[in-house]
């Protein structure tokens, strides 16, 4: 019956994917990917939870009886949406730290702001 | 009547997933870009548009049949669209078929990947 | 689901490619869980406009990336570590599925069942993140105006009239040429563009009673005008759509949002509860929804297209410099 | 038969995945990607019938314009482009 739990697994296995991404790598941008991939993997983790066996999409229609949950769906779309937003934003941060140092390497940064003291 | 446009339905929706396999396949199988491309591009509109027209079938109630419509006249659009430019960009980019000449090929692709 | 996030790639280009398709794939998943209104938006989003920002970035900040010097060794660890933890963690969780769980014995039957009678509005998606939950959503839209603003804080360019100047000059060349280059692309492109303007509309206006929504219809408004700058040059797309007009309309959505609440409030309620804009409690909720998601549209799509318009002038920008100097 | 095309597109789906990893050019990417667009839409469709809401049909339309919009964005915003762009970039 433990077997009843697997889509937790999967989103553990992605959420670590997308971590492993962001602690490993140096390059901004792959960092960023790894990030968004995380942010998919607690949406995969809120639908999922939302799902009900025998259930259908919320929207009201005559003979149906069971639906799925409706309150993680709107927190999640939500959360895409503004997901969206600040990968954006992380993404021009990106940019204007490649203009200033030449490189968006975790390292090289580093190296340049310690020749710079 | 009934058990016609059933027949029918299932018979479209066969041939849509035949076509589909056979690209799938053509894009695994096949040497190089352009005769992937070939694969994909040639039956996906068909494949498509048999598929979306199984499910009209299954289906003759009014708004359904028209967004199925829609969907179809977009993908009638979009996906030759989508090769073209494709085919164009790959071809601008001078990645040349895999012809006899091995060698060349692959000094343009180890330049353009 | 899982193997495609596994493989990741040196080259960047590749990454964003799959990063495209696991979007892609995500929202199918959504799908097959009924999350009808969740798909929506991650189709759009994931699949279309993120894996188009990460492409603008890469080509201003170069596709390779550098192989890491230390061995990752010590993060594999720290990930399997926390991933373990994480699974035993999960042990305790309740099955999937079931209808018991206790995530749907709370609000969720109230939402369910009452909200046709006090809402009035078939999808619940959309009557509880536009009425139940409006102050959430209000805060979700203030967030993204805010990273709207800090993208355009980040990147923009000064545009000095000699900028204004070249750029006329630059259409001017475009649409000499434009009837030689990409003429199939810019044809079929003239064709679906109004049809997607429309189809945004319909789902703007249609969230009360399919999937569908503000959000949703606010990327997809985006998108054609993006599709509509990458094929006719931004500088084309910048003289049909002012900078300064769309920031103005980002203002503009999130301030009627904010305006619904306050005559609320000013009409004795509390902030934002509907039922005071009309004479009929479910005729106001209806109103109200309309307006925010209207609210909630326009924003989405203003900030949207700052930021695409944003990366893209700003890339333009580089381009330009590196002519001027080679 | 539903159920049959369901897992046949499903099947392709995962054959266009392997190409999109392996691809050994960019443009195999972006046609894996391209194919993977159609196949969702149909799959998408396709589901909406298997469990009986056809409202599923707006979210295909959504998917059919995105994928063209980023087929289009990705050929636009890689060293593929088809639009004029110098050659300093292409390494």
């Amino acid at each position: 019956m433990i077997l009843g739990l697997y889509n937790y697994w999967i989103v553990v296995v992605l959420m670590m994917v997308g971590f492993y991404i962001v602690i490993a790598h140096g390059n901004l941008i792959k960092k960023i990917v790894g990030l968004s991939i995380f942010q998919t993997s607690v949406f995969i983790f809120y639908i999922s939870m939302a799902k009900v066996d025998g259930g259908t999409a919320p929207i009201l229609a005559e003979g149906i009886q069971q639906y799925s949950n409706p309150l993680p769906h709107v927190l999640i779309l939500t959360a895409i949406v503004v997901g969206i937003a600040t990968t954006a934003l992380g993404l021009a941060l990106a940019v204007r730290i490649k203009e200033a140092y030449g490189s968006i390497e975790e390292e090289e940064i580093q190296e340049k702001d310690n020749l710079d003291c | 009547m009934d058990t016609l446009i059933n027949i029918s339905s299932a018979l479209f929706l066969l041939l849509g997933s035949f076509l589909c396999v056979s690209g799938g396949v053509g894009i695994l199988r096949f040497p190089d870009f352009y005769t992937r491309m070939h694969a994909v591009g040639v039956t996906e509109t068909l494949a498509t548009a048999m598929i979306l027209i199984g499910l009209m079938l299954q289906n003759p109630d009014g708004l359904v049949v028209l967004k199925l419509m829609i969907i179809l006249l977009m993908t009638l659009f979009i996906s030759p669209t989508a090769s073209h430019a494709l085919a164009s960009a790959a071809v601008h980019n001078n990645l040349m078929p895999e012809l006899d000449k091995k060698e060349d090929n692959e000094k343009e692709t180890s330049s353009n990947s | 689901m899982v193997a495609i996030a596994i493989v990741r790639m040196k080259d960047l280009f590749a990454v964003i490619m799959l990063s495209g398709i696991y979007g892609l794939l995500s929202a199918s998943f959504f799908v097959a869980m009924d999350a009808v209104d969740v798909a929506f938006t991650e189709a759009s989003v994931g699949a279309g406009i993120s894996t188009l920002l990460m492409l603008v970035a890469i080509t201003m900040t170069g596709r390779s990336e550098n192989p890491t010097r230390h061995k990752p060794v010590l993060a594999l660890a720290v990930v399997i570590v926390t991933g373990s933890l994480l699974i035993y963690g999960t042990l305790d969780m309740p099955y999937f599925g079931l209808a018991q769980d206790p995530v749907h014995l709370h609000v969720a039957p109230r939402y369910i069942n009452d909200s046709m009678q006090e809402v009035g509005v078939p999808n619940i998606v959309t009557s509880v993140l536009a009425s139940y939950r409006a102050f959430d959503t209000l805060g979700e839209v203030v967030v993204i105006f805010t990273a709207g603003m800090g993208v355009l804080a980040l990147l923009s360019v000064v545009r000095r009239p000699r900028d204004i100047a070249r750029d006329i000059a630059k259409i001017d060349s475009l649409n000499k040429s434009m009837h030689e280059e990409h003429l199939i692309l810019r044809i079929v492109v003239k064709i679906l563009i109004p049809f997607i303007l429309l189809f945004a509309l319909y789902v703007q206006f249609h969230g009360d009673f399919g999937p569908g929504g503000g959000f949703q219809a606010g990327v997809i408004f985006a998108a054609a005008i993006i599709l509509y700058a990458m094929l006719f040059g931004m500088s084309t797309a910048r003289r049909v759509i002012n900078q300064s007009f769309i920031q103005l309309f980002a203002a503009i959505g999130v301030l009627l949002y904010g305006s619904v609440g306050v005559i609320s409030l000013l009409n004795g309620k509390n902030f934002l509860d509907y039922s005071v804009l009309s004479d009929d409690p479910i005729a106001g909720q209806h109103l109200g929804i309309l307006l925010i998601e209207l609210g909630v549209g326009i924003t989405v799509a203003s900030v949207m297209v700052i930021i695409f318009f944003n990366f893209a002038c700003r890339k333009d920008d580089q381009q330009n410099i590196e002519n001027n100097e080679s | 038969m539903l159920i049959a095309a369901t897992i046949a597109i499903l099947v392709v789906m995962i054959m266009a995945i392997v190409r999109g990893i392996m691809g050994p050019t960019l443009y195999d990417r972006i046609l894996a990607v391209n194919m993977f667009g159609t196949k969702t839409v149909l799959l998408i469709s396709l589901l909406g019938f298997v469990m009986g809401r056809p409202e599923f049909l707006d979210i295909a339309i959504v998917y059919a314009l995105i994928n063209f919009i980023s087929v289009i964005g990705v050929l636009h915003y890689s060293d593929a482009s088809i639009f004029k762009r110098s050659d300093q970039q292409k390494k």
